[in-house]
């Protein structure tokens, strides 16, 4: 059986780390920016899943499975925030909160 | 022992006075003044007691282990009466100190005791690691007592003089750091002890580095051209006292460390550097020499022209010639009183007048005659005159340095010219002339009073005692100096060698 | 008896601490008495000294008390040196000193300063005895720097005049630069001999120096440097005539019978040195010479009464220089001790007219004196012929000799005596320019009651007055001192030569009488020429020289002084500073509140150190 | 990979953290009591502050392939939780008025103090990222705590979103990195990753590693917040309340550190010129900057904040030195340096919170103009504490500067010194400013204390702080043979 070399599911997983980094650099609003911190996190997901598909290993899969957990508690702490935030400024653009400088 | 109680009891005593501050605001300077008298008592115990190139009396004690770290302490002739000036210039800020800090007098005290308990600290300490600490911790207290009690400009000058002294510090540390690490290489264990950091051998372009980390430090001590600026500035802006103790003493640490550490620790080194050291010594007494006749602020003068004066000192010390060491001794020792002593003056015409501005003041000698003659005293001893301690120190430092390159000595004898322009501009400008008291208020321009006279009688005494019989000081320090010498002398004799 | 010796300074030293240490609060006479009764102590302890030692027949006496300090082999200790060179000057200067203080009790009478005076003039006079007795260089170096002290104290005593307190430190300041040169002179003498003992030195020179070398000119120049300075002579010689700013006795004892001639003293002590290096020993003929040339032209133009005298001493002080530098050592000490007779004379008496006249001095607004103020009047005759070296005065032995022994001299010799000669033909013109003027003539308006002050005053004159004639018939003991050096035959004149040296100064005098006496010349014709006027104005101004040195030394410090006050290493301190506050106005910036901005600085600091770590 | 009894014990620190943790929640449940719940929270954290230094003499064993008990994890788990206990003190009296539920707010800390446990005891990825995320997702809560607060004074919300957004993109560059070195290594144990690369065994080649390398240290530079990841800090530390600011600064740092340091002596990723060089950078441009940006701050918190950018970075140094010097030094310096790091940390900012409340932050330094005359004890606490912090001798921070300057000199790193230096004096400016406003003379004679009972046991913190930050600065003796011997055991 033809395996896909593990170099092309890392490379893969960079370009998804990539886009997802852009992402939050682009974006202004802060949901887009929350999700692409999911694809950030999901590309060193599948990452792990790459490597351990390398090694035969279930550790890879098993941390896959923690940034799952992860990036859902992340996002459950940053909805949170971002409802604190559109009552307070009523807009969800990201660049409100830019009081703190200097 | 006694070398711990020495010093225990200036920070205890600090301590006492802060805290005795509460029961009642006078106390503080009496406790203060009975502690320092205290510690002078028992350091002229410690007079006469062995020969002055021996150690009279040491105390080692592990400290930090771990680094070969001792509490090592040990005083011989040279240390002796450098603490006993130490002690005396603090009894004498203390009493200049007496009427003019009346704020927060139990800090000020506790402050002043502290650098008096660095300051004798460093003079005894022979751990190098100690010697560093105690370098530091006088540091604190002083920054305190110029930011609190200072003048206008306070913020600044503190500021100014912490980080200077504390930065070149840093890179003292690195050099005792490098030198106790070959020494680990080379014996196989961790030491800060003077006596073992003594053998470490290395390689000349090493030597010269780590040597420059210690001449660094002392050279702003000092402190020396082109690293002194700190000084006017704190001078100008520090209290009375602050300045008895930055002029009297705390120069006379860094003139220490190149006399104990830099020029022994690094023979070779120190040999081969004395031609740049000498002429920074040169360049030193005689750009500052000039600076100082233009100033217009009285203290800021007197701050240049100590940075003049210990050029003699830098001078001598790197000359490392009998002679030349007793010189730079002895300046150190008169430079110590004159320069307090003018401070004081400076200090007490302000806390009079209420300015510091030399153009405002003028024909003072009818109003205060006292003060007047005493001033006329300690200028005419600061420019040099025979009789007087700084002659015997600027002479024997010129005459031994002569010995070790003329040129630089020819340059630096220069200096005797400008002291004498600066010092007789003082007089000219504050105390002859038509007296015009338009420009300041003169309801508080009362003559010396009694005890400020003692104080001063004792100064004038003391430079007498030093231009007359020169022989009591340069007694006890003959024997450090000469075993310092002879230790070096092989280096010397190579550096020659190769020189030629 | 010789034993006592370490009392001579020791006298006026106690005047002076108790004068200080009562500062003033002392009745006037008390003051009087212990400011004068120290030195009269003195003066009568020298006497007796003097007549032990010369009873002794002893070449030197040293009395040693106790070592200065002692450094290695630098020993230097309080010891005395007796021989005659030192006697000589002992005695002048506690006699003249002695004199000069009772007078200084009348002249000072009414000023308020009257304790503060005498406590200088102490001190002066315990320095001046520790330059003259010390056995050591350093010791010398102390009476020196101390003398220069009381100088500049003296000039400076009137202090409420800032041109007096100017003086005062020009005065300290110029002679200093010679005194620098003097130590460096000390620290090579050290270097070579390992001592400053001065017989010891002198010994070790001799053995260890050849004649001629470098080593012996440069330790003379150097001394020299310091003789010239104290001395006033070229080119040091410009505080001087300013230093009349002082109280007129400080003019007598200081600036013309004492410390002035230190220089002369030094040199003469050091002689040995100075044989060794004949080309100094030449340049020091030359400088005496020169100088006393330029100081007679400008004497002939002031007008002070004072600083004619000043000009005058600088004169004479040259007169001396020439005789040591053609070796005429004890006819220069000889010189030295007339010129103290005399020229103290001159100055105390035209203190007195100065008092009288209610401090004026200039001469123009004297006049026809002489029979209102006949003590001040025959003491100016008197001191005047004195210094013009009227024959049988004096001031005619001495200076004959210093011209005689300059004519031996092979060479340059004769146009060394030449000069002097010229030298002596101005003195003549300005001594008896000032005499007409202020004594003869008609007054010129200004009151005057006559002579002011009582016996304390005119004794000392009259003391003075005598010396000054018969001062020439003293043999002065010198003989031992200077044996080697020179030779000790009679000086073998022609008749010619010794007429012409009568003769000139008499002309001199002849011309200032038609010019200034009977008014048959006029000065106003003269000065019509723009060059006479330029010529007067040049030598009035002291040959320019306080002027050039304005402009080579005191203009450019002042500059530099003045555009440096802030110190430019501190300045570089300020720019790490700026740099420092730039670099975090600069830095700061990036810390804009933007969380995009924030992520991006993370992505760029992720790329940039993936970059750099793959690329290495 | 079962569990055992012998395991446990071992966990017992950890254990009692997460009892804490439990049992006031479990209080909470039952009635909200804010006395009662800190009261168990300190006495919780106590006790395992108390069990943990027990167990330091006897315990050295790895519980789990992901947590690692020895003596070292067991030296910063006391630390940790002692640190807790006394922000839990602090925070006491800061919370006290706060128009909100407050008692939440000790089961934040608590479960913060879980992951700072299990970090300092992780050798392992998984437990890193556990303990790592444990506690930052607790921090994000307590940052934000007072953000239903009208007139909250500062910025929580914003200090949180911030901290959130950029902390989780740390956390997935770390992430990233630690799934290219499984891919490299096999294990996400920390392991040697040079020894792969080198040995037989197929490596993806040198290149690959470092870029691996690289992300984790990406990611640790920015909870470490090393320049240039350091920008959210003072925006972060002004925003939060000061309690949290000071765990943020403190444990959240040293957790970090100890696991950083763990990391790099496994995986011999100083064999890599590039990681070497990657990490003097970091080292510099954070001393440098860091100092730079506090240089005329304003604003006591970002001060700190900053200044705390350039302690990363002097810390730094001693790692990138234990690559070349013989011995535990270096290790030994980081340790100390640590040590010193917390206790005049948690002194600086404790005494902003004693005088501050969480209505009304007192973080400007005009606040503290007058500071000794007011209240000379505090004002000498907090001057103690700035010194230290700019490394005079008498204080803690000294001993700890002279370990780092030994581990330099050892290493020969004279551009890092440097630095070091020159970071250290511009940092001299900063600090003496603050001491300057304190010892001026105030316009106002008020006196900055919170009302009594409440801040006596804050007090009672700083004054053990102070006194520990003396003995250590004057007797470090005992402490240096404890971490002598402890850091053998890296």
């Amino acid at each position: 059986m033809e395996t896909i070399p593990i170099e092309h599911g890392l490379i893969l997983a960079g370009i998804l780390f990539a886009l997802g980094l852009i992402g939050v650099l682009t974006r202004r609003n802060i949901v887009f920016v929350l999700m692409s911190l999911e694809i950030m996190l999901n590309a060193s997901g599948l990452a792990f899943i790459v490597a351990a598909a390398r090694w035969g290993h279930a550790e890879g899969q098993v941390m896959f499975l923690i940034i799952l957990t992860l990036a859902a508690a992340e996002v459950a702490v940053g909805l949170g925030l971002i409802i604190q935030m559109f009552r307070k400024y009523q807009t969800v653009d990201i660049n409100v909160l830019s009081e703190m400088k200097g | 022992m006694i070398l711990v109680i020495l010093i225990a009891l200036l920070f205890a005593g600090g301590v006492l006075a802060w805290m005795s501050e509460r029961v009642n605001p006078n106390l503080p300077r009496s406790i203060a003044l009975a502690t320092v008298l205290l510690d002078l008592l028992i350091m002229l115990t410690l007079l006469g007691s062995g020969d002055s190139g021996q150690w009279i009396a040491s105390l080692e004690a592990s400290w930090i282990p771990r680094f070969g770290i001792s509490f090592y302490l040990a005083v011989d002739g040279l240390s002796l009466l450098l603490i006993l000036l130490t002690a005396f210039l603090g009894i004498i800020a203390i009493g200049s100190a007496w009427d003019e800090i009346t704020e927060r007098a139990g800090f000020f005290y506790f402050n002043l005791l502290w650098t008096l308990a660095g300051v004798v600290g460093v003079f005894t300490a022979l751990d190098l690691f100690l010697f560093f600490f105690f370098w530091e911790v006088m540091l604190i207290p002083m920054y305190f007592i110029i930011a609190i009690w200072g003048h206008e400009n306070k913020n600044y000058a503190a500021m100014k003089f912490f980080i200077f002294t504390q930065v070149t510090g840093m890179l003292m540390l690195v050099s005792i750091l490098v030198l106790a690490y070959f020494h680990y290489v080379q014996a196989g264990v961790f030491s800060f002890n003077y006596h073992d950091l003594l053998n470490v051998s290395f390689t000349s372009r090493v030597e010269m580095w780590v040597m420059l980390g210690f001449f660094i430090a002392f050279a702003t001590k000092l402190p020396s051209v082109p690293i002194h600026s700190w000084l006017p500035d704190a001078h100008s802006q520090a209290p009375t006292a602050g300045s008895v103790i930055l002029a009297g003493i705390l120069l006379k640490t860094g003139a220490y460390g190149l006399i104990r550490f830099a020029v022994p620790l690094f023979p070779a080194a120190s040999m081969e550097f004395a031609p740049i050291a000498m002429t920074l010594a040169a360049i030193s007494i005689l750009y500052c020499a000039k600076v100082a006749f233009a100033q217009h602020d009285i203290k800021r003068l007197i701050a240049y022209t100590s940075v003049s004066h210990m050029g003699f000192v830098t001078l001598g010390v790197y000359a490392w010639n009998e002679q030349a060491l007793q010189g730079a001794v002895m300046t150190m020792l008169a430079h110590g009183l004159s320069a307090a002593a003018l401070f004081m003056l400076a200090g007490g015409l302000q806390h009079r007048i209420h300015t510091r501005s030399m153009p405002d003041m003028g024909g003072f000698w009818a109003k205060v005659p006292r003060m007047a003659i005493v001033a006329l005293f300690f200028s005419v001893a600061a420019l040099g005159m025979p009789g007087l301690g700084n002659f015997i120190g600027e002479f024997l430092a010129l005459l031994g340095a002569f010995q070790a390159n003329i040129w630089l000595t020819v340059v630096s004898a220069f200096g005797l010219i400008f002291a004498s322009v600066y010092s007789l501009w003082v007089i000219q400008k504050v105390f002859q002339g038509e007296y015009n008291s338009s420009k300041f208020d003169d309801s508080h321009l009362s003559d010396l009073s009694r005890r400020e006279m003692l104080y001063f009688g004792a100064m004038m005494i003391g430079l007498v005692w030093m231009g007359m019989y020169p022989q009591s000081f340069l007694d006890l320090s003959a024997g450090t100096l000469s075993g310092l010498l002879s230790a070096t002398a092989d280096a010397a004799v190579a550096v020659a060698e190769v020189a030629q | 008896m010789l034993d006592l010796i370490w009392l001579l300074p020791t006298f006026p030293l106690l005047g002076f601490l108790s004068l200080v240490l009562t500062s003033g609060r002392l009745p006037k006479p008390i003051v009087a008495a212990i400011g004068a009764g120290s030195v009269g102590l003195s003066f009568a302890l020298a006497a007796m000294i003097a007549m032990t030692f010369l009873g002794s027949g002893e070449d030197y006496y040293i009395v040693e008390t106790f070592t200065w300090m002692s450094v290695g082999s630098f020993t230097p200790g309080f010891s005395f040196y007796l021989d005659g060179l030192s006697l000589v000057m002992m005695l002048v200067i506690t006699g003249v000193g002695f004199l000069i203080h009772v007078y200084a009790t009348g002249y000072m009478d009414e000023d308020p300063g009257y304790s503060r005076f005498f406590s200088y003039m102490n001190l002066f006079v315990a320095a001046m005895l520790m330059l003259v007795l010390g056995d050591n260089l350093v010791l010398l170096y102390l009476g020196w720097e101390g003398v220069g002290l009381c100088s500049y104290l003296l000039i400076g005593f009137w202090y409420t005049k800032p041109e007096n307190g100017y003086a005062a430190r020009k005065a300290f300041v110029v002679t200093r630069v010679g005194d620098t040169s003097m130590a460096i002179g000390l620290f090579l003498l050290f270097a070579h001999f390992g001592t400053l003992n001065i017989q010891d030195l002198m010994h070790a020179a001799e053995i260890e120096w050849a004649t001629g070398t470098n080593l012996p000119a440069i330790a003379a120049l150097l001394l020299l440097g310091g003789a010239v300075g104290k001395s006033a002579q070229l080119p040091l010689q410009t505080w001087l005539p300013d230093a009349m700013a002082g109280p007129t006795p400080i003019s007598a004892l200081i600036h013309a019978a004492t410390m002035v001639t230190a220089g002369v003293y030094l040199i003469a002590r050091t002689h040995v040195l100075f044989e060794l290096a004949p080309d100094v020993q030449i340049l020091v003929a030359w400088i005496g010479l020169i100088t006393l040339l330029m100081a007679g032209f400008t004497a002939m133009t002031q007008t002070d009464i004072k600083r004619i005298l000043a000009f005058s001493t600088v004169s004479q002080i040259g007169y001396m220089f020439l005789g040591l530098g053609v070796g005429a050592w004890s006819a220069s000490i000889f010189h030295l001790m007339t010129h103290a007779f005399f020229k103290a004379l001159l100055f105390l008496g035209s203190g007195s007219v100065i008092l009288a006249m209610h401090h004026e001095q200039d001469i123009f607004k004297m006049g026809a004196l002489r029979k209102v103020l006949p003590i001040s009047f025959a003491s100016f005759m008197i001191g005047s012929l004195a210094l013009t070296a009227f024959p049988f005065t004096s001031g005619f032995f001495s200076k004959d000799e210093i011209l005689l022994a300059a004519i031996e001299l092979e060479g340059v010799g004769f146009w060394l005596w030449l000069g002097g000669v010229v030298g002596a033909f101005f003195t003549g013109i300005y001594t008896f320019r000032l005499m007409f003027v202020v004594f003869f003539g008609e007054n010129r308006g200004h009151h005057c009651e006559g002579e002011y002050g009582g016996w304390n005053m005119s004794v000392p004159l009259m003391i003075l007055m005598v010396l000054s004639l018969v001062g020439g018939f003293i043999h002065i003991p010198v003989e031992a001192v200077f044996s080697h050096g020179e030779a000790h035959e009679e000086h073998h004149a022609s008749l010619l030569i010794e007429g012409i040296m009568i003769a000139v100064p008499l002309i001199g005098i002849g011309i200032a009488y038609l010019f200034y006496g009977s008014k048959t010349l006029s000065v106003e014709n003269l000065m019509a020429s723009s060059l006479a006027k330029n010529l007067h104005k040049f030598w009035n101004s002291g040959w320019g020289m306080d002027w050039l040195y304005d402009r080579l030394f005191v203009f450019p410090f002042m500059w530099l002084a003045r555009i440096n006050a802030k110190d430019i290493v501190d300045q570089f301190y300020g720019l790490v500073v700026e740099i420092n506050r730039a670099a975090h106005q600069m830095i700061v910036r990036s810390q804009t509140g933007y969380l995009r901005w924030y992520a991006l600085s993370v992505a760029t600091g992720l790329v940039l150190i993936i970059t750099l770590g793959v690329l290495l | 990979m079962t569990m055992t009894l012998s395991d446990l014990l071992p966990l017992m620190p950890l254990l009692l953290v997460t009892g804490t943790a439990v049992l006031a929640m479990i209080v909470v449940g039952i009635q909200r009591h804010y006395t009662l719940t800190v009261v168990v929270t300190i006495t919780g954290l106590l006790i395992a502050t108390i069990v943990a230094a027990m167990m330091m003499s006897f315990t050295n064993q790895q519980v789990t392939p992901l947590l690692v008990i020895d003596q070292y994890s067991l030296f910063f788990t006391v630390i940790t939780c002692a640190s807790a206990m006394f922000i839990a003190i602090l925070s006491y009296p800061y919370l006290q008025n706060l128009q909100d539920q407050r008692e939440e707010y000790y089961l934040l800390l608590g479960v913060a103090t879980i992951g700072a446990v299990v970090m300092v005891s992780s050798n392992h990825f998984v437990s890193t990222i556990l303990g790592l995320e444990t506690l930052s997702m607790s921090l994000y809560g307590m940052v934000a705590y007072p953000v239903h607060v009208k007139d909250s004074a500062k910025f929580p919300l914003e200090a949180s979103v911030k901290y959130l957004v950029l902390s989780a993109a740390a956390s997935g560059f770390m992430l990233f990195g630690m799934a290219l070195v499984y891919a490299q290594t096999g294990t996400l144990a920390f392991s040697s990753v040079v020894e792969l690369v080198n040995g037989e065994t197929a490596g993806l080649g040198a290149g690959f590693s470092i870029v691996a390398l690289l992300m984790i240290i990406a990611g640790m530079a920015f909870k470490l917040s090393l320049a240039p990841f350091h920008m959210w800090t003072p925006d972060v530390y002004e925003g939060s309340p000061i309690p949290a600011t000071t765990y943020l600064a403190t444990i959240g740092k040293a957790g970090m550190f100890v696991v950083l340091l763990r990391f790099i002596e496994a995986s011999d990723a100083l064999e890599f010129e590039g990681v070497v060089l990657v990490l003097s950078l970091l080292a510099a441009a954070s001393i440098l900057a860091g100092n730079l940006l506090a240089l005329l701050q304003e604003n006591i918190k970002r001060i700190l904040a900053y200044s705390s950018i350039a302690h990363m970075g002097y810390v730094l140094i001693a790692i990138i030195a234990s690559f070349y010097v013989e011995g535990s030094i270096s290790i030994e310096a980081v340790t100390f340096y640590l040590l010193a790091y917390m206790i005049m940390s948690l002194g600086a900012f404790g005494v902003a919170s004693v005088i501050s409340s969480s209505e009304s932050e007192r973080d400007h330094i005009d606040d503290y103009t007058g500071l000794f005359w007011r209240s000379p004890w505090l004002a000498l606490v907090f001057t103690g504490m700035l010194l230290s912090l700019a490394g005079i001798p008498l204080t803690v921070g000294f001993i700890g500067k002279f370990y780092l300057f030994f581990a330099g000199v050892e290493a020969a790193l004279w551009v890092l010194l440097a630095a070091l230096i020159i970071g250290s004096g511009i940092g001299l400016y900063y600090y003496l400013r603050i001491v300057y406003r304190m010892v001026l003379k105030a316009d106002d004679a008020t006196t900055l204390t919170s009302d009594g009972a409440a801040s006596l046991s804050a007090y009672g913190v700083l004054a053990v702080l102070f006194v520990l930050l003396l003995i250590l600065g004057v007797y470090p003796a005992p402490v240096m043979n404890l971490i002598e011997v402890i850091s053998a055991t890296i």
